[in-house]
């Protein structure tokens, strides 16, 4: 039976499930097809915050959202089609589902067991608990439908069961118009030692493939455009696994040993299990004791001569306040990862924010400027860290990257780079002249001291937390000499402000009508904001700030051109706090401090009142 | 094993000593300085980490590379250092409030984790740059700064601390005897693990004579044991004491005593792990031990595997570039042309 | 001794209990539960606090007052409770990686000061909460999330780190022997000091068997030995075996054997810290003493001062205001008319 | 025979010695001396950095300066006496005495040996080294009269050399007129068990009074006015001391046990060495392993019902970070005293800075605003302290109290209360009302939680770091809620501003010049530039913040009023940092890092910069 095709700009579908009906797995597998397809695309995961929360419950949702299209910056406000495993899943996501928009539900997600860990009513008809008339709805017994394929096979119900989720990504593929090639490669490759596993698996995924084909459930399938993206070689990645790309390269580009040490602590520990798997890339990592063991060890590294990184989140990061303190003092290089979460204390572990900003700027005892860089997406990762790496080891500072849980979990195509085209690396290893006489504090014209190894022959010292004589790098409590090395280190630092790029517009110029700025995970979402305005027939100028500390020089030349500068933030304003002090300007905050991204609606609704 | 004919010299520098006249640290500074000369190791590959505390200015005074880090921390940042940098002859210099106090856990696992490296631990059983408040080795009782009334925090006994927490070389020393400490310095830094060497310290303005028992010639010698490896435990004014395992229980005997003989004595065995404990509680009032001499020496030494060696041995450094592009290109990429 | 009534129910509350189904903290939950009717206090005098971690979700379920801290530092909230507050009765409930890792210090030091109240150690190998990556209690060559290579670390063995660290009751349970759990429960609660019980867990999530080794049927009782005080070390499937002290040297013996006697056997005395040390290293792969049952019960207790009653002994809390007037106004001050 | 007697308004001192001279005894008993007289006053200790620095040396010299008179705000910007005991005091002071100054000088002090030490070179008259015209000399060999003095006692002569302070201290008294008892009954108490050691001193201080009489050396005695006081009983106080008095009186006003931890740490140590002392009065003091652990007790202690308190600095403070997240989050009441040291890290441990100031407000992860107050001198540390409690207490709210090492260790008269006149307090223990429900985070107007304390029967409930529902109080991650709670906390905390005294004109007033806005120690110091400038003619406004957060309401209303602002700071600028950004004024920074207090003519030359 032939079916009606149309053609599709962009599209978000939102997977959700019980977190073991593997909804994950089939957003990833669904992720990794499209980017293949050529799509743009964003994904947000949304785990439970329980490591098993009870089955069938709220709390027990697993969801998954991915927007693709010829151009996507989020993974979407409100999705076009959802997928339901079961009665709470519905519950909790059926308010994102657009108007017009497709449910997919599995029918044995609602038996009455279901519905009743779900905590709601009884009813004849479980469906009469939700109020579906505006959507497009098909009923599907996945379960059963799934049992039936094995049934003649000798899995046993449990295993037969989790085959749940290659039905409805069969069926999804069949829907989009996609071949289940990639995702049968996946299989074999997982599944290598276990035949019986792997066939049911594919059989299932071939069953809702074809149950799309036969059955009368759709009277349309879809095609979405494919966006036209620059030429070179792309991948899917995560904001994490970027993070650590960067590192390794970094590592081979400054010809530096990786040191990386970390404590566990959601979202950044994935940073920690990924790079343990580098170990064949002369990748050493340690799991030290807690977060100031990690960051003390990762200083001892640096003193080394390795590059040094350590990476937490929220309260991890607040115990490393005191070395910092310490290896800013030192000068010795050093990467500081802190992928952001909802704070303050333990907070919301598994959700996002942007709320550090402030701690990573002042938070800490004396003086203490440190660099503050901030990627905007999963794959700005790869860039910032990068720099981040180079600009710590040029100054030999410490440098913070301020990631957040949005970025690191969340999914994008990258136009990865070889090797050979990264920038090199500038810094060097003291080695004595003849006759000259060595100080660890001598510095270079951009203020930067030397940097000897233990292992260098006559260059022999011993450097520490107490204020040091300009001079000599002894220690020195004269009061003038404290005052002239407050003012160099601070010196030091605004002048990276010279080495790295201008501030840049990503849409409009001094001639818009107002100007947001923004920095961190909040890019995407006030990129497509802008561009829905612009339908509208806003002209809305937007700069996004990547190097926060030190700031580009040019941004008080830019901002002098808007009498309206938004400011929208994932936390309770903080950015704006630096940009008024700074430029004494009047900026408006935007806040969000809920755990999720904006969505596209919020900032356009503040820029439509702000400019009526 | 001389190298590089240094000597002494080579490893004082032109840095202004800062403690106070008469303080221990005088006397470990000087050992210190005298052994290095004579382990074969090239003094740019010498470093000394420290934390916070008056000991901790130690790197200050040697011509080596050094850290003054922050307090309680030197342990973690010694553990980075070699763990990075296996080549290099590193020790740790700490006090009792720096390691014990504030430095309690990352001391704890650096002991466990065994890096090959050797921490000298300052005893003076008070805060000294703080200006003498009771550390976590002073007596039950000590009145100071901070316990007007006497302290009620029962002390750790460090070695035994050390026991539980799994070292592989502990020792104990002391200021006031020069030779047998540059005897211990050898043979920890000879051990091929984490070695702790307990060193008693005398502040002389905080808590001067806190180590009289065993500094004081009147009454030294019946108050401290020196160990021996396989020799009898004897001590005492004229070594007319020695001691004696009764099963599993610890006996003072004369050996002036016609039933007694050396043979008899309890013989010091490093490896083992049951004597160590109880010998470790000597002289302990917490356990019936008050009695007993004051052990120096080497408690307990035990071959174990060096983490930063396991490290390594997991580590591919001969990767090419090629391994590294496909790394980033991942399982699963495509061209756009 | 029965107190107001209540039963289990009355410690349990509405909350949703969020662990994995089949988690070995159920079990512990329940088996709290059952003994705190019994302890003659009164709920509203109970606290439990506790770090970060799936265990340390556990006050969340508990019908008392609570408190769910930050990672590793449940100890030390507890000291400063327990010491202003002696009236209460205080638990602390964390995992191996909030007392061993991040939180080791505070947990020696809340041993060596004796603070009476309960320590329940949820020791299930691995960190559950984060997902799964090792711990250090953690076997060496673990492979986990944060060592795909296998571990290189050595693990703790809690029981003699608390020994080194003065712990005046050790014990050991598992959540598989809840008889035998709500037994040590009981007595940790009756010993006036800080009691540590080291509480085997299974997390059947990411070390599921873990511990099989001591709670399967088939061999069980040849890996693990429960002791009881003042009775022999007896073990084995048909209670067979035994441990006989060869001067300070255990040794296995075979109880079929005739030239063997229960008589002959190593007696348990709970106050010999010698003992106590040797126990501790029983089935540790580092000491000779693999081939030794793993040991459950009470490996050692002792009478020994508590903190907070010393602390209270030099506080007096009978002042007038007329003596405070007299302290702000200090020994010299002068009057402007 | 008879000299001319002179009267002055203001006389500073400064005594200089090495460590071993006894100097901080000498300075200390003529500041009490002082005090009894009624001069107004005001004194700053200098030591050295190292325990017992070498004799002799630079690194030795112990410096102590008061300033006294009629009206007195600093402890002087130079000096109009210099006590010189050896040769390295008078190097390192000289110039800090003002033009036709006194010097006294030990000559005994200068032999070659000191000189050396000194580093000075060698010449046949040492005191040919300094350039000492534009003083009036008076070298005494103080070292052979004290010695002659005691020739015939039974002491050794490092008894006897010891007693030479005695000796100039009876000298100074002696030029102003003074009585030497208060010393007397000094002596008396600290020597009551050697009568040797006792009566030496008293005749060594007799014998340094005599001196004056019966030598040529003075033409002239002063008297220096005594400060108009208002009515009322006066002490001497350190800024350390005052705030241990308030928070004994605290704990007896509030009825609450006072439970202090602390590590020990310069210039913090002194809170945890008197508390320790007042366990008479009801007061737990517990040395904890570690700064973390001190906070974490406090906590606990706290959660049981006491008044609780930790005090550190510079390191110690930033160790605390996280822990301050957990009980901004539990809502519990707690006082945090940060005696700020120079920085960062180690720094400069025994020198003063106000750099931890955007720390305190800023340096958590999360959002976590913390009430923050600071003291403005030794004396205002009570008012401030016993504020701080009360405000703790009647907000279930941490509150962090910035003092430094300069008011720590500064003393001045202080109108001391009586108890019975100190405020009430306000908070209550929650008692469980028939059949209510109970929700501890339940809030009454202020959106104050309910403090229910363990023992209080049918209150059991669990409080923790993660967030949590504002309707139950049970954990929550629910988006709206976490905004709500973020919300909620903010405003609890800008709440505050109405319950803290309106913001005064310290001098001036709305229709001044120009303004200056300062906090912490530099209150007197800007005071007197103020006077000076008075003289000058130009009239200052002055605003002194105590109630950093929240800031009290009126702030923005003053500022209207001026175009110029400056705010001096011991820092690199930080007040400036949160008054730019909330008032968007153009504040000009005035900025010394050096350690040391700002000296007057460095603001009198500022502000006259900027109004010419
Ligand atoms: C985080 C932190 N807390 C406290 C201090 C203050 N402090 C410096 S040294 C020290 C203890 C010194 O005692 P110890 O380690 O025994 O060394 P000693 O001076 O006796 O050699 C303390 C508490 C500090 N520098 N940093
Ligand atoms: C300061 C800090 N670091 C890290 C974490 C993340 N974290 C939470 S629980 C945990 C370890 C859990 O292991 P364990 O204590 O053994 O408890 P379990 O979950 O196994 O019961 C870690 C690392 C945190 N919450 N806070
Ligand atoms: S205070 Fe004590 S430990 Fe420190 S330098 Fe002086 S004598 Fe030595
Ligand atoms: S992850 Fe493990 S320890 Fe945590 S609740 Fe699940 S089974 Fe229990
Ligand atoms: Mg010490
Ligand atoms: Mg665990």
């Amino acid at each position: 039976m032939s079916k009606i095709k149309k053609t599709l700009d962009n599209v978000t579908i939102l997977f959700a499930g019980d977190s073991g009906d593997g909804i994950q797995l089939a957003g990833g597998q669904f992720t990794n097809n499209t980017a293949f397809y050529g799509n743009d695309l964003s994904t947000l995961p949304d785990f439970p915050a329980e490591i098993r929360a009870p089955i069938g419950t709220l709390a027990g949702v697993s969801g998954f959202q991915i927007n693709f299209g010829s151009k996507v910056f989020t993974p979407g406000d409100n999705c076009d089609v959802l997928v339901a495993m079961n009665a709470a899943s519905l519950k909790k996501n059926i308010n994102k589902l657009r108007e017009r928009g497709i449910i997919i539900l599995n029918t044995s997600g609602f038996d009455k067991r279901n519905m009743r860990l779900a905590k709601i009513p009884d009813s004849d008809d479980p469906f009469d608990n939700f109020d579906l008339k505006n959507f497009i709805v098909h009923k599907i017994d996945i379960t059963k439908l799934t049992r039936e394929r094995l049934q003649n096979t000798d899995l046993e119900k449990k295993e037969i069961d989790r085959c749940k989720n290659m039905f409805v990504l069969g069926f999804i593929y069949w829907i989009f118009n996609r071949s289940i090639n990639s995702t049968i490669i996946f299989l074999e490759q997982k599944f290598y030692n276990n035949k019986n596993i792997l066939n049911a698996n594919i059989s299932v995924l071939k069953a809702g493939y074809n149950y799309g084909d036969t059955s009368e459930t759709f009277s349309s399938r879809f095609d979405v455009k494919p966006r036209k993206m620059k030429k070179g070689s792309y991948r899917n990645i995560l904001g994490n696994q970027a993070i650590c790309l960067a590192l390794v390269s970094a590592s081979y580009k400054s010809k530096l040993d990786l040191f990386y040490s970390g404590y566990p602590i959601t979202p950044a520990s994935d940073i920690l299990h990924q790079l343990s798997k580098y170990k064949s890339f002369g990748v050493r990592t340690f799991q030290a004791e807690d977060e100031i063991s990690a960051i003390c060890s990762a200083i001892g590294a640096s003193f080394g001569g390795n590059l040094a990184v350590t990476a937490s989140s929220g309260p991890g990061m607040a115990l490393k306040t005191e070395a910092l303190g310490l290896v800013f003092m030192l000068e010795l290089p050093l990467i500081i990862i802190n992928v952001q979460r909802g704070g303050p204390s333990t907070g919301l572990p598994t959700k996002t924010e942007q709320s550090d900003l402030l701690q990573a700027v002042y938070g800490r005892n004396g003086e203490a400027p440190i660099p503050v860089f901030a990627p905007s997406s999963p794959s700005d990762c790869f860039l910032v860290t990068y720099n981040a790496c180079k600009i710590a080891l040029k100054f030999m500072t410490p440098v913070i990257i301020l990631s957040d849980g949005y970025i690191a979990n969340g999914a994008e195509p990258w136009n990865f780079p070889v090797i050979t085209d990264l920038e090199d690396f500038e810094y060097e290893f003291k080695k004595l002249k003849f006759s000259e006489k060595f100080n660890p504090y001598l510095r270079n014209e951009n203020f930067v001291r030397n940097w000897a190894i233990p292992g260098t022959k006559d260059l022999e010292h011993t450097i520490g937390g107490l204020e040091k004589d300009n001079d000599s790098g002894d220690v020195s409590y004269e009061p003038e000499n404290h005052q002239l090395m407050v003012k160099i280190r601070q010196a030091k630092v605004n002048n990276i402000s010279n080495f790295i790029p201008d501030q840049k517009f990503s849409s409009g110029s001094t001639n818009s009508d107002m100007i947001i700025i923004s920095w961190g995970s909040t890019y995407g979402v006030i990129q497509s904001s802008i561009n829905e305005l612009k339908k509208n027939g806003y002209d809305i100028a937007h700069i996004h700030i990547n190097y926060i500390v030190p700031l580009p020089k040019n941004i008080e030349d830019i901002l002098k051109y808007f009498e309206i500068i938004l400011v929208p933030e994932i936390n309770n304003g903080q950015l704006i706090k630096i940009i008024r002090d700074k430029f004494l300007v009047n900026a408006i905050p935007l806040n969000k401090i809920m755990g999720i991204p904006f969505n596209s609606h919020e900032i356009v609704n503040k820029v439509k009142s702000l400019l009526n | 094993m001389k190298n590089n004919n240094y000597n002494l010299k080579d490893f004082a520098n032109d840095q202004e000593i800062k403690w106070c006249p008469g303080c221990g640290d005088y006397s470990i500074l000087k050992q210190v300085q005298s052994i290095l000369p004579n382990i074969g190791i090239s003094k740019e590959k010498i470093v000394f980490i420290s934390g916070i505390g008056c000991s901790s200015r130690f790197p200050y005074y040697m011509n080596t590379y050094g850290m003054h880090s922050i307090h309680g921390r030197a342990t973690a940042v010694a553990t980075g250092l070699k763990s990075s940098r296996p080549d290099l002859n590193v020790w740790v210099i700490t006090g009792d409030g720096d390691s014990l106090s504030i430095g309690g856990n990352h001391l704890i696992h650096l002991l466990r984790r065994n890096l090959d490296l050797n921490i000298l631990l300052f005893n003076n059983e008070i805060y000294g740059l703080t200006k003498g408040q009771y550390s976590p080795t002073s007596e039950l009782g000590k009145t100071t700064k901070s316990t007007p009334l006497g302290s009620i925090d029962n002390p750790f006994n460090p070695i035994s601390l050390s026991l539980g927490a799994d070292a592989s070389f502990i020792a104990r020393a002391i200021d006031r005897e020069p030779k047998h400490m540059r005897q211990i310095l050898i043979e920890a830094n000879n051990h091929r693990g984490t070695s702790l060497i307990e060193i008693y310290q005398n502040c002389n303005i905080f808590n001067d004579g806190a180590f009289s028992k065993f500094t004081n010639k009147d009454f030294k010698k019946n108050n401290s044991i020196y160990l021996e490896n396989n020799k009898p435990l004897i001590f005492g004014d004229e070594n007319d004491k020695g001691i004696k395992l009764d099963g599993i229980d610890p006996l003072i005997v004369d050996l002036n005593d016609k039933n007694i003989s050396v043979e008899d004595l309890w013989i010091h065995d490093q490896k083992s792990i049951e004597k160590a404990n109880i010998l470790s509680r000597f002289s302990d009032i917490n356990y019936n031990y008050s009695k007993f001499p004051r052990p120096f020496g080497i408690f307990f030494q035990k071959k174990r595997k060096c983490y930063e060696d396991e490290m390594l041995n997991q580590i591919n450094f001969n990767f090419t570039e090629d391994d590294l592009n496909k790394l980033i290109a991942g399982d699963l990429s495509w061209n756009i042309k």
